[in-house]
């Protein structure tokens, strides 16, 4: 049996991911009011990526998953990153 | 063809020279080695065959050779384009106009020409443009291309060598007639495109009838010439006031082309198909001719008649 | 091993299951039954879209128009390409062969999900159903090109709807396939079967679905988009409305080039089978093969742009995109290099797969290096939608796709129907289509460079023996290709029946009998050492 | 399948699992293409964005948020229900995911309509004469979430199926995989929506 079978979340744990989802989403909204300009999105998109970050691990148990698919899931979202930046390199040297 | 009939022939040229140099090397020396291997080594010899399994260092040695020449083809390729991109100040400046399927080249000042015409021995600019969809100019004699893609500022740039005519192609499918997307590109001496820009300023103050500009930028002429040339329709040299043999439900009829029957033809075209012709060719130009400029374009027919 | 025909030993050919007759085919999920009616569906739209390729050709004999008007003409070569992309190279070997050999040759009985293996074969029929459907529905063939360029695609009158939703749906059911493999790969190789003992035709498998799995779904969401585009009016590629086309062809090609690396990998992992086996060697550089595979894949995935090097790109992504794509060659080189090194010293016996095998690298280096040609700016610049590519694709995707099939079927063709076929016609057929093929594409090659653009009806004078030349060629390739499948065809039920080993072949699937039985085997075999050992004894190394 | 020996070999969880997440890969790169065209688009017209967005109504956004924030949670502790055999709880809080599902799907609606009565949507007149930017902000807007809003329903029909299985002790402390897979695909459909969240109705 690997990690991820032995392992179940506690309901505790999980109403703490949750509490700290919630204070990240009031955060983002709060820190858009202040009008931050360009910098907005940058932060805005910052603090969506550790939500994302806490979902993957927590309610999607990647914490406790094979050493496997954490890199996998690593490597998607370098992978995507990647694209992006390709991308722009035609976008931004127009 | 390796005439060098522009500046940007050298540098391309020779980036085809290196790349195909050392392909036929390779191909040939593989294939050699591989016809050796199937002769030497078959089985009906009764060879053992040897057991190896690799070598690291021939490894090595084939992906650090072929990776120097690579490099060496990218090298080539890329100096032979730079330039491109590079243009001199002084260019004279043209914007070519693409629109489905013919190129028009601007010359400021309303001189317009269907025909690219240039001084030899001066760099030009080429800003591209397109009206409809993507299309893109080809000079195979200069090697030189770049798409026109609506709403971008594309543009290339050279400078011819010799005078004479090269043919201008476009190259980016664009639709039914992309093969007869063609023209020429003249390049003369200074003083005969002196000559020849004086005459299209000439003609440029000529003005040109309302009609006829509705009738090219709706795109009719794509299709119907207006010297009397058969394209996908029927032309529109000689056709006021001609009889017609039509088609209509299956039964065939004659109609003369009056104002009724040509506003027909424009809002309904597939309800009276001209004998010679398939339907469903045409498509209706309800919303996008208003009546009003349908009346325009029959002005012009009938001036190209000679009625007026 | 016990895999030896026993007396319970019933082929998954005459197999009965909870089916009979036409439905113990449809409603199977036997891998090999899977794989076999891909190879059905696949021939079948094949000789429909070659059958349009040679209306081309006849077109070409002349300038103007000859048979065809030029609508036709360009809905033609767009249903060709469509139908020989989507169709035909892109799901080709993996859906057949690897379908039907992967599970074998990594000791498995089956793949991971069989029922959802049988559901893409079901999406598989639809959208290639719904894209021939396209040529008869409603307004007209659709006439884009199978790269669906915006602006044109989102205006032109005719059934482009039905291609790209038909185009969507064979892109899901490719998804499935490759996430079918990955897993099999993953969870399924028969014990002590590590990855480094694994053959190399599932590497390549694995690696090109990698590729299937996160590449697809690009082309799928685009696809999406421009039916959004035509049908809700949401502008994003028109640039009336602020769109912007080029976005689409970048979108385009993150998926498509990435497609050209589905259709070669699996191609060179058949012929990777192949040269060991003909020449009772082992492979030569095992471990640079496989690295090769995942650079490619990996590598792959960033040079989409050299599609674009005349579309107004950044000078630094012209840039870019060119040195990348000189790097990805670099991999291939490495395979071929150690192809030829594995007949070296070998005991080589020169049969019709050998030989198909063989012509591959040739016609693949021609393709190999004019691609280089193509990927270099300068030459680009001038090659560009030019004849010249069309010659390159066909070499590497046909030259090298199509005869890595071809040698593929052959070496096969007795483990799938337990028969043989004619070694003598089918070398013969070979002398053929290899002849003819070189006939039809070199010229164009030639007037590629003399600046004849593709996607043309009709053509300037000068072209016109390179046309002619060329079409003549067509049709000699087609008999070689109808002389090869009747042998194909006749033999398959009164061909000699064949051994369980008839190459000499040490992969898995010369372990058991021909045909396979319905489990594979009847006990897993476990795997004790490297792959491709020929000998008792190996030398040390 | 048929009889002696199956083509189904025993359960492979960790296979389930595995294609799972490449089915999510996919899904990902789905929503990849629309992030990347919203990110060329943003980068060359972003006043218009700026603007656009503006015109989203943040607090139907943040409700949506939490309300889809709260149900990846009843859904991941729906798992450790069925794990410690309370299947009772497990169909509670299955449901309760089912019912914020729906409420999101419902505010989505008033959200929708409410433009739609003022005439924005894509190809309206009023939609027409606006400025490009603002014209690919909602044409990306009305995919992004129409295409979000599709994953939401598909999601509710997967929990729906799970929320029968657990019933009919076809979920069960051993075999939960079915159910650990459709909360894997809520998760997706929960954070494609972080992402959303921000891009459309935020950024001004
Ligand atoms: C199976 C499909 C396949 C494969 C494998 C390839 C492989 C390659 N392709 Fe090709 N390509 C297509 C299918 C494919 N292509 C298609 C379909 C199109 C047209 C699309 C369209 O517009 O419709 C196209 C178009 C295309 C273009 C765009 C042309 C244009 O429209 O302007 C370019 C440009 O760079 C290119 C480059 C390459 C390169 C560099 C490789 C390389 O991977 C090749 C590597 C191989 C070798 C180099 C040969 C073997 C090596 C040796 C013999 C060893 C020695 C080597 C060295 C010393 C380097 N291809
Ligand atoms: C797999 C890809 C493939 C194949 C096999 C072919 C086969 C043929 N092609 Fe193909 N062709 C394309 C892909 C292919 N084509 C594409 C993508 C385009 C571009 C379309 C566009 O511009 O949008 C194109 C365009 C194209 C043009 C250019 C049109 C133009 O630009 O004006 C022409 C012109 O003659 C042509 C001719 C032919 C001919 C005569 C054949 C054949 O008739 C030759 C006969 C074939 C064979 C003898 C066997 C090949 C076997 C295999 C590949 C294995 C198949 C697998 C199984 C049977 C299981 N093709
Ligand atoms: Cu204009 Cu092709
Ligand atoms: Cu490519």
């Amino acid at each position: 049996m690997s990690k991820s079978d032995t392992h179940i979340s506690r309901y505790r744990e999980l109403a703490l991911v949750l509490l700290a989802l919630l204070f990240l989403t009031l955060l983002s909204v709060l820190i858009t009011e202040l009008h931050f300009g360009a910098l907005s999105v940058f932060v805005a998109l910052t603090v969506a990526s550790v939500k994302v970050f806490i979902v993957l691990l927590y309610f999607m148990h990647l914490k406790f998953e094979s050493l496997l698919l954490r890199l996998l899931v690593g490597m998607v979202f370098v992978l995507y990153g990647l694209i992006i930046i390709v991308t722009f390199i035609d976008y931004f040297f127009r | 063809m390796f005439s060098g009939a522009s500046n940007m022939v050298e540098g391309v040229d020779r980036a085809f020279a290196v790349i195909f140099g050392i392909a036929i090397v390779f191909i040939i020396g593989i294939s050699a080695f591989m016809i050796y291997t199937v002769i030497k080594y078959r089985r009906s010899k009764g060879h053992e065959a040897k057991q190896f399994r690799g070598s690291l260092k021939l490894e090595i040695l084939w992906t650090i050779i072929p990776l120097a020449l690579v490099m060496l083809m990218f090298y080539y390729g890329w100096i032979g384009f730079a330039p491109m991109r590079k243009v001199p100040p002084d260019a004279m400046k043209i914007v070519a106009i693409g629109r489905m399927w013919e190129w028009e080249f601007d010359y400021g000042d309303g001189r317009m020409s269907p025909e690219l015409v240039i001084p030899v021995n001066k760099p030009v600019r080429i800003d591209l443009k397109s009206e409809d969809v993507n299309h893109s100019l080809f000079i195979p004699a200069f090697r030189v291309k770049e798409d026109v893609v609506p709403g971008y500022n594309n543009f290339l740039w050279f400078t011819p060598y010799y005078v004479g005519e090269y043919d201008i192609l476009c190259t980016e499918y664009c639709g039914l007639l992309h093969s007869s997307m063609t023209s020429k590109t003249r390049v003369m001496s200074q003083e005969d495109f002196d000559i020849w820009l004086d005459q299209l300023a000439e003609a440029a103050a000529i003005p040109v009838p309302e009609g006829l500009i509705l009738l090219r930028n709706t795109g009719c002429l794509a299709c119907h010439s207006v010297d009397g040339s058969k394209l996908v329709g029927p032309s529109f040299k000689g056709y006021w006031g001609s009889e017609r043999v039509i088609t209509e439900n299956g039964v065939e009829t004659s109609i003369t082309a009056d104002e009724a029957y040509t506003l027909k033809s424009i809002y309904d075209p597939n309800s009276q198909v001209v004998k010679g012709f398939s339907p469903g060719l045409m498509q209706s130009y309800t919303d996008v001719v208003s009546e009003e400029d349908a009346l325009k374009m029959i002005e012009y027919l009938k001036e190209l008649a000679g009625e007026i | 091993m016990n895999n030896q025909p026993g007396d319970g030993y019933i082929s998954y050919l005459d197999y009965q299951g909870k089916h009979r007759g036409i439905l113990s085919w449809l409603l199977s999920t036997d891998h090999k039954r899977i794989g076999l009616m891909y190879l059905y569906a696949v021939i079948i739209f094949f000789f429909v879209a070659a059958f349009l390729g040679l209306a081309m050709r006849i077109e070409k004999m002349a300038p103007g128009p000859d048979i065809m008007d030029a609508q036709t003409y360009n809905g033609i070569f767009t249903i060709h390409g469509v139908i020989m992309v989507f169709i035909i190279v892109i799901p080709g070997i993996s859906a057949i062969f690897g379908n039907f050999f992967l599970p074998i040759m990594i000791g498995a009985r089956d793949v991971a999900f069989p029922k959802l293996n049988l559901f893409s074969w079901y999406l598989y029929i639809t959208g290639a159903v719904l894209g021939v459907l396209s040529q008869f529905a409603g307004d007209g063939p659709p006439d884009t090109g199978w790269t669906f360029y915006v602006p044109y695609s989102a205006e032109s009158a005719t059934n482009v709807i039905y291609a790209l939703t038909a185009a969507f749906i064979l892109g899901f059911s490719s998804i499935l396939t490759g996430l079918n493999f990955i897993v099999t790969i993953h969870r399924m190789r028969a014990p002590g079967m590590t990855w480094f003992r694994m053959p190399l035709f599932p590497w390549s498998l694995y690696a090109t679905a990698w590729i299937q799995v996160l590449a697809t779904p690009i082309v799928g969401i685009t696809l999406l988009m421009v039916i959004a585009e035509r049908t809700l009016n949401i502008g994003f590629f028109d640039p009336a409305l602020g769109g912007d086309p080029l976005l689409f062809q970048h979108l385009f090609w993150i998926y498509s080039h990435p497609a050209v690396y589905i259709m070669i990998l699996p191609a060179m992992g058949i012929v990777t089978e192949i040269f060991p086996t003909f020449s009772q060697k082992p492979v030569f550089g095992y471990g640079a093969i496989v690295i090769s595979s995942i650079a490619i894949a990996a590598v792959g995935y960033f040079v989409w742009g050299h599609h674009m090097f005349t579309s107004g790109m950044s000078y630094w992504s012209r840039w870019f995109f060119s040195f990348l794509t000189f790097i990805v060659a670099i991999p291939s080189a490495i395979k071929v290099f150690n192809w030829v090194s594995t007949m070296y010293g070998g005991a080589i016996d020169l049969k019709p797969p050998l030989l198909y095998a063989i012509s591959f690298i040739f016609l693949f280096m021609i393709g190999g290096f004019t691609g280089l040609a193509l990927g270099s700016l300068a030459t680009n610049v001038h090659l560009h939608d030019t004849d010249f590519v069309v010659a390159h694709f066909h070499y590497i995707i046909f030259g090298g796709m199509g005869f890595a099939f071809f040698a593929g079927i052959h070496y096969w063709y007795p483990k799938i129907y337990g028969r043989m076929y004619s070694n003598r016609i089918a070398n013969i057929a070979w002398g053929i289509l290899f002849a003819g093929f070189n006939l039809l594409y070199f010229p164009l090659f030639i007037i590629g460079i003399q600046g004849m653009p593709r996607r043309y009806f009709d053509y300037l004078p000068q072209f016109t023996t390179g046309q002619v030349i060329s079409s003549i060629g067509a049709f000699i390739l087609i008999s070689g290709l109808i002389l090869m499948t009747a042998n194909l065809i006749y033999h398959r039920k009164r061909g000699a029946i064949a051994p369980a080993n008839p190459w000499k072949g040490v992969t898995l699937e010369w372990l058991i009998p021909s045909p396979p039985p319905h489990e594979n085997f009847v006990e897993i075999p476990e795997i004790k050492h490297k792959p491709y050992l020929f000998a008792k004894t190996e030398p040390k190394e | 399948m048929s009889t002696v020996h199956s083509h189904s070999e025993p359960q492979d969880h960790a296979a389930d699992k595995l294609g799972m997440w490449l089915f999510l890969f996919t899904e990902l790169f789905l929503f990849g293409g629309l992030f990347l065209v919203y990110a060329v688009f943003r980068s060359q017209h972003s006043v218009s964005f700026h603007n656009a967005a503006d015109e989203l109504n943040a607090f139907t956004g943040t409700l949506n948020t939490v309300v889809l924030l709260v149900s990846s949670m009843t859904v991941a502790m729906s798992i450790t229900a069925v794990r410690y055999g309370e299947r009772r709880k497990a169909m509670l809080l299955i449901g309760v995911t089912l019912i914020l599902a729906l409420v999101f799907m419902i505010n989505k609606y008033f959200e929708w309509s409410h433009k739609f009565h003022y005439d924005l949507y894509p190809g309206s007149e009023v939609m027409m004469n606006m400025e490009h930017g603002e014209i690919l902000f909602f044409g990306l807007y009305y995919m992004m979430t129409g295409l979000h809003a599709l994953h939401v329903l598909v999601g509710m029909v997967l929990l729906t199926i799970t929320l029968v299985k657990v019933q009919r002790k076809r979920i069960t402390v051993e075999r939960y995989h079915l159910l650990e897979n459709s909360a894997l695909y809520w998760h997706l459909v929960d954070l494609i929506w972080i992402f959303l969240f921000p891009l459309l109705y935020l950024v001004t």
